[in-house]
């Protein structure tokens, strides 16, 4: 296993730096590194959620919560008591993470859209708790001042980007991991029948909560840079469901319970929307975006990953009518 | 001491009233049909903003024109659901099926949103009538007609589904066919058409809630997506698919939060709906009603 | 004279063909019983016959004064608003409705909705325990309550076939028996034309005026009466244990 | 199902190839001598901050088509690039960095609303570029830039200087022992309003016997138990710093619950809107709030009413704001101000521009003025005033375009009118 990991995360994980670094000495135009922010950061929240949704078939709507969860951690302990960056990373994921365990415990009771509303619960009852507390900058939120840029980079987005690049490497590189691993046989037995999976000793329990853990660890880790990226972090609009929605929207455009399919995705949608979004300045690009959702739902059942492998779509009979 | 508890309560109860209407309908799509129609709460605005079309243009009282707008919904729903089984339902597994679904639906609430604000503006609307500013005292308890007729129109609304489900025809029959489609066949019926009828239905009381929501407070095109968590709360905590059972959870909520706006603090309102919802969800998963 | 056809029906699942070749007629007031073991195409058959399983081939129609329906292709409801209706395998009764809504469903073909309250009591009247129970939720019932349930409900809509499949699944031999009984009642007293797929050949052939033997997929004897039936060496090796 | 996989392919090449086109646009313009100079934006359109964002829009237009049929500044036509950032923050820093980078505007102009000017200070600063604000509540307070000017009427104490106007009023009526309730909308503007009344309260000796925040909306859909509760303290004064919806619903509310107090109102923000004014109509009779334009006497700011009738003209045909009271005079100005200082100094250097600004105020049609010496970006003294509703008969719009309906009752620079004490609330 730790070989394994060597191998999957960590050389790979040098070489995605250096190719990142190899971009920020190249690329001038510093627009190129926001919009490939805002989409390296749907990559990172939607293969997250794809190892709770994609894999088991549990479906989290609260993902702005676990996000800004993750956001809020990091910039206290960076304001607050000026720890390094990558403590306030790991602290980030720490605390989504256990917030995961809860909504973990929460999977034991319920399911489908049971689930699915319990998560935005958990996500909205964090957001009173932070406007309540004045301690989190309560509805004022905080105002954060970049540090300047320092070597290697010319810009401090520049190591935002990298960052990022980094946080969304080893966000779908976990997935991946999981998926290859007799984990993501289980997650899959666990999505087909959960029952059956159970009788046939897949702990189903143990291995639910794990899943919950880490993608919402993933998605607080994914939020650790965001108040950098935006400067003014504030309740309102860091846990708002538009985030998440695009995330998982993501998901479906790309192709759920495959590891790439979530970058796909992002790169697809989260380009789209910033493309759109500078090229029709008015309503009509709203409109644009979710027509553009419902065609791919429409015409590509298992997303683009199920197009590409141009499998022919298995005939399921619905559970009552199977003999 | 006694008057405010009683005022708070009968403002919870009014408050209450429109929130089952607005859940109600939801209850019917997810419950009954298994659609995880999250546009729902789109389709409440759209509603809202036809009444205030109807109203500023030709001057008919809100609540009319709310009857007006119910069977331009009602064919909608009916059509919507046509094409959502041609092209979507009959072509999915169930539960993959209601994943992608769900995504969907996100794009129609998009999609609505859009068109609400390309066609009326994005400014916020709502509806004044001369029944809305009069308030009747009973006792030192005051109740005002604004909170009122919304609230009646809403027990009203409850009741003729009540009715209809479980007195009629094809009332029961969409009933049958949520429970099992294909004995439902056998009896003769085509589940098809039952389910375009109830979407048709739940996507009347989207419109009729629309109205009642413009007569309340003002609304703007965006407030669909933000209203969209507590209507589904609501739903799931009458248990999906008794219109009963939504009416109490409705009124269960509104009571709730008027006591914590008077004795705990209005800032805690809001999460009061998610509260009660983890709480039951611990305790008895299916809601509060399923049978 | 009115009777149901099916004739040379082939049916498959997916790639996997079921049926190969049925053939069978049910003439107007007749009992005739299809009888096979678990797995040979019983239910299929009658999944064909009301229009349930879209991949199915052959001929399948009703001949009424003298004129051919076909039913293959047809829609259920529609088969069923023809007045032929299915116990299905399992009751498949309205879980969260209770006895009497369960009932009232039952007519819901437009014939047989002006008959609504006529129907009730006739079925109240051969089930008694029915009537007892109508304001219960069904599925808080007892499995031969069920099976009652779901034969009156399939009468409420005034059929002139009634099909029903594997009416003593999952029974108690005494229930079976009274099942058996009152479906031998029905006929007479209803003018009924009556399919019936079983397992349990001894309850089944007291009703039966004559009856077919399914195995994998064929019909592989037909038996004109009770007593071809009764001394059919097939019958006894499947279903009586006699070698 | 051929057809089904070509028609995605051909939405993903569609896709694929306008990330190109957004990425390629409008690249490669340097200024020559014809060349319009361009002013870049993002506003919100859509969302929830959409109608402030539209009328600002609005503004910006009727401002640099003056300036066009005037020849244009520098002898170049000034052109508007602007995108939709859905009231949503997030998307602003990249959308300025677009604008900055991408497609090189000559200058900027910020989004609306606070979250949404302060995504894209840094972004700003990092290029120097002259930063006009439009509506934001101290947004330069932690960064200090020396380039943003906000083009907002409430001066260096910001809302947090409404709460004084408000009780400042109820102090001159010349009553001791008066009663306070304070509510708020959960959000940066509530929170500064209040924490703002508190330390008034605190100036004034007065007592608070409420002090509550509610959850902006639509979270709060019936206002009736939080007034009843503030009814029930039995507060003499009743200040209110709502969001428009808020401010609609808790007029409405304190009238059904029969809540009369001595004073009611303050920082309730929407009441400039049309909709909402004749929403309200009679009910506003009596009420209290900062107002930044009406059409008193009192009143002679630049040439205002001469502005606002262009905008009135053209607002009803663009379905925005028909009236224009609240941010189109600033928005316009902030528009203004900047293409005067280019015209002035002739430079298209950002610190030229910036330093001529700085040094000498604004001016437009909003009238003139200085800037916070203290280097906050915001203008040195408050234009903000308190208004007291009365003599409204009907819901007509007319109503609010005659003086003598919106009495100014404080500061005494723009005093119109006496107050009318008690308040007489929602009486016709």
């Amino acid at each position: 296993m730790m070989k394994k990991v060597s191998f999957e995360l960590i050389i790979p994980g040098i070489i995605v730096a250096c190719i990142g670094l190899l971009i920020a000495k190249l690329v001038s135009g510093i627009y190129f590194f926001y919009v490939c922010y805002a989409i390296l950061q749907m990559i990172a929240l939607a293969a997250a959620w794809n190892i709770l949704g994609g894999y088991t078939g549990y479906v989290n709507f609260g993902i702005g919560g676990f996000f800004a969860a993750g956001a809020y951690t990091s910039i206290v302990l960076l304001k607050y008591y000026e720890v390094n960056f990558l403590v306030a990373i790991l602290a980030a994921g720490t605390v989504s993470g256990i917030l995961g365990l809860l909504i973990g415990y929460l999977s034991i009771r319920v399911r489908g859209i049971y689930f699915s509303i319990s998560t935005i619960a958990v996500s909205t009852i964090l957001q009173m708790v932070v406007l309540n507390t004045p301690f989190l900058g309560g509805a004022k939120g905080f105002k954060i001042i970049r540090p300047p840029a320092f070597p290697p980079f010319s810009n401090y987005i520049e190591f935002l980007f990298l960052l990022i690049l980094l946080i969304s490497f080893f966000a779908v590189a976990v997935s991946r991991l999981i998926e290859k691993s007799w984990i993501g046989r289980s997650f899959l037995a666990i999505k087909d029948s959960e029952q059956a999976a159970e009788t046939s000793g897949v702990a189903t329990l143990k291995l639910k909560i794990l899943a919950t853990v880490v993608s919402c660890a993933l998605m607080g880790i994914a939020g650790a840079p965001y108040p950098y990226f935006i400067t003014l972090l504030e309740p309102y609009s860091a846990m708002g469901l538009t985030l998440g929605t695009y995330a998982f929207a993501a998901v479906f455009v790309g192709g759920r319970g495959c590891w790439f399919g979530p970058i796909i995705g992002a790169v697809l949608l989260g380009g789209l929307q910033q493309s759109v979004t500078v090229m029709i300045s008015s309503e009509w690009n709203i409109l644009v975006v979710g027509l553009v959702i419902i065609a791919f739902v429409l015409l590509a059942p298992n997303g683009v990953v199920g197009l590409l492998k141009g499998r022919k779509k298995p005939v399921l009979l619905k559970k009552k009518d199977r003999v | 001491m006694i008057d405010v508890i009683l005022n708070t309560i009968v403002s919870g109860i009014l408050i209450g009233g429109f929130y089952a209407a607005c859940a109600i309908g939801l209850s019917i799509s997810f419950g009954m049909l298994r659609i995880p129609n999250i546009a729902h709460p789109g389709f409440i605005i759209a509603g809202g903003f036809l009444t205030y079309y109807f109203n500023k243009t030709f001057g008919l009282d809100p609540l009319l024109a709310g009857l007006l707008i119910i069977p331009i919904f009602f064919a909608f729903g009916f059509l919507l659901y046509r094409g959502y089984n041609r092209f979507f339902e009959s072509k999915r597994d169930e539960r993959e099926g209601q994943m992608s679904a769900l995504v969907l639906f996100f794009g129609v609430l998009m999609i609505i949103e859009a068109l609400l604000s390309v066609t009326f503006g994005v400014d916020f609307r709502t509806v004044t009538t001369p029944w809305s500013s009069i308030v009747l005292h009973f006792g030192s308890v005051g109740i005002c007609l604004r909170m009122a007729v919304p609230f009646l129109c809403s027990v009203l609304m409850v009741c003729i589904l009540y009715l209809y489900f479980s007195k009629t025809y094809l009332g029961l029959v969409i009933q049958a066919v949520a429970q099992d489609s294909m004995a439902a066949t056998l009896i003769g019926s085509d589940p098809r058409f039952a389910k375009s009828i109830a979407f048709g239905i739940s996507f009347s009381t989207a419109a009729y809630a629309g109205t009642l929501f413009v007569c309340l407070v003002p609304v703007e095109p965006s407030l669909g997506m933000q209203f969209l968590g507590r209507v589904f709360s609501i739903a799931i905590l009458g248990g999906l698919g008794s219109p009963l059972g939504t009416a109490v959870a409705g009124l269960i909520v509104g009571i709730t939060e008027s006591l914590t706006t008077a004795y705990i603090g209005s800032s805690w309102t809001l999460a009061v709906s998610f509260i009660l919802l983890l709480i039951i969800i611990a305790v008895k998963p299916t809601g509060l009603f399923r049978r | 004279m009115n009777k149901l056809v099916v004739n040379n029906l082939k049916a498959s699942y997916q790639s996997v063909q079921v049926l190969h070749d049925v053939s069978l007629t049910l003439h107007e007031g007749e009992t005739v019983i299809l009888l096979g073991t678990n797995g040979n195409g019983k239910s299929t058959v009658m999944k064909c016959i009301m229009g349930m399983l879209k991949s199915c081939s052959g001929e399948i129609y009703l001949e009424r004064d003298g004129q051919r329906i076909d039913l293959l292709g047809k829609k259920t409801h529609d088969i069923v608003n023809m007045g032929i209706t299915l116990v299905p395998e399992g009751r498949r009764l309205f879980p969260y409705l209770t006895v009497k809504e369960n009932l009232v469903l039952g007519s819901y073909p437009h014939h047989a909705r002006g008959d609504v309250d006529e129907n009730l009591d006739y079925c109240y009247e051969i089930f008694p325990r029915l009537k007892e129970r109508h304001r219960q939720i069904s599925n808080t019932l007892s499995g031969g309550e069920r099976q009652m349930l779901a034969i009156a409900r399939s009468l409420m809509s005034k059929p002139e076939i009634l099909l029903i499949d594997e009416a003593s699944m999952g029974l108690a031999p005494v229930i079976v028996r009274d099942v058996m009984v009152q479906i031998g009642r029905l006929k007479d007293q209803r003018k009924l034309s009556i399919l019936l797929t079983e397992q349990n050949f001894n309850q089944a052939i007291k009703i039966a005026d004559r009856g077919y033997i399914i195995v994998h997929g064929s019909i592989s004897y037909e038996g004109k009466n009770k007593d071809e039936l009764m001394g059919n060496d097939l019958v006894k090796k499947i279903f009586l244990g006699i070698e | 199902m051929s057809m089904k996989r070509f028609g995605l392919m051909l939405i993903i090449l569609v896709v694929v190839a306008s990330f190109s086109m957004a990425g390629g646009k409008a690249e490669g313009q340097e200024g020559s001598d014809t060349e319009p100079i361009r002013i870049g934006a993002s506003l919100a359109l859509t969302g929830n901050l959409g109608s402030a964002g539209k009328s600002i829009l609005l503004a910006w237009q009727i401002c640099l088509e003056d300036w066009n049929a005037k020849g244009g500044v520098l002898g170049r036509p000034v052109e508007l690039v602007y995108y939709d950032d859905h009231s949503n923050a997030s998307e602003v820093p990249g959308l300025y960095t677009k604008l900055i980078t991408v497609d090189k505007v000559d200058f900027i102009q910020s989004p609306y609303g606070t979250p949404a000017i302060t995504a894209a200070m840094p972004i700003a600063m990092e290029h120097g570029m002259v930063y006009p604000g439009n509506a934001a509540l101290a947004a330069n307070k932690e960064f200090n830039y020396k380039y943003y000017f906000s083009f907002w009427p409430l001066g260096p104490r910001q809302v947090e200087g409404i709460a004084d106007l408000f009780f400042e009023a109820a102090m001159s009526s010349g009553e001791k022992n008066l009663t306070v309730a304070i509510l708020s909308e959960d959000n940066e503007y509530g929170a500064r309003v209040s924490e703002g009344a508190l330390e008034s309260v605190k100036k004034y000796g007065l007592k608070v016997v409420y002090n509550d925040r509610y959850p902006p909306s639509p979270a709060t859909v019936d206002f009736t138990p939080v007034v009843r509760a503030v009814q029930n303290t039995g507060a003499d004064l009743f200040f209110v710093g709502s969001f428009p919806q808020g401010t609609i619903s808790i007029i409405k509310a304190c009238k059904e619950v029969g809540y009369k107090p001595k004073l009611f109102g303050g920082a309730m923000t929407g009441v400039a809107y049309a909709a909402n004014l004749t929403e309200l109509g009679p009910l506003l009779n009596g009420v209290c709030a900062c107002c930044y334009y009406v059409p008193e006497p009192t009143i002679q700011f630049g040439n205002v009413e001469d502005f606002l009738e262009t905008y009135q003209s053209r607002a009803a045909v663009e379905g925005v704001d028909p009236l224009g009271y609240y941010n189109p005079p600033w928005a316009y100005s902030s528009m203004d101000t900047l293409l005067k200082a280019i015209e002035a100094t002739g430079s298209l250097d950002q610190t030229v521009v910036g330093d001529y600004i700085l040094a000498n105020g604004w001016d437009s049609v909003v009238g003139k003025g200085a800037w916070d010496p203290a280097g906050s970006g915001e203008i040195a003294e408050s234009r903000g005033f308190l208004v007291q509703w009365r003599g409204i008969e009907s819901n007509d719009l007319s109503e609010f375009m005659v003086p003598g309906k919106q009495v100014i009752i404080a500061p005494e620079e723009y005093q119109s009118g006496p107050m009318l004490w008690p308040s007489p609330l929602f009486e016709d």
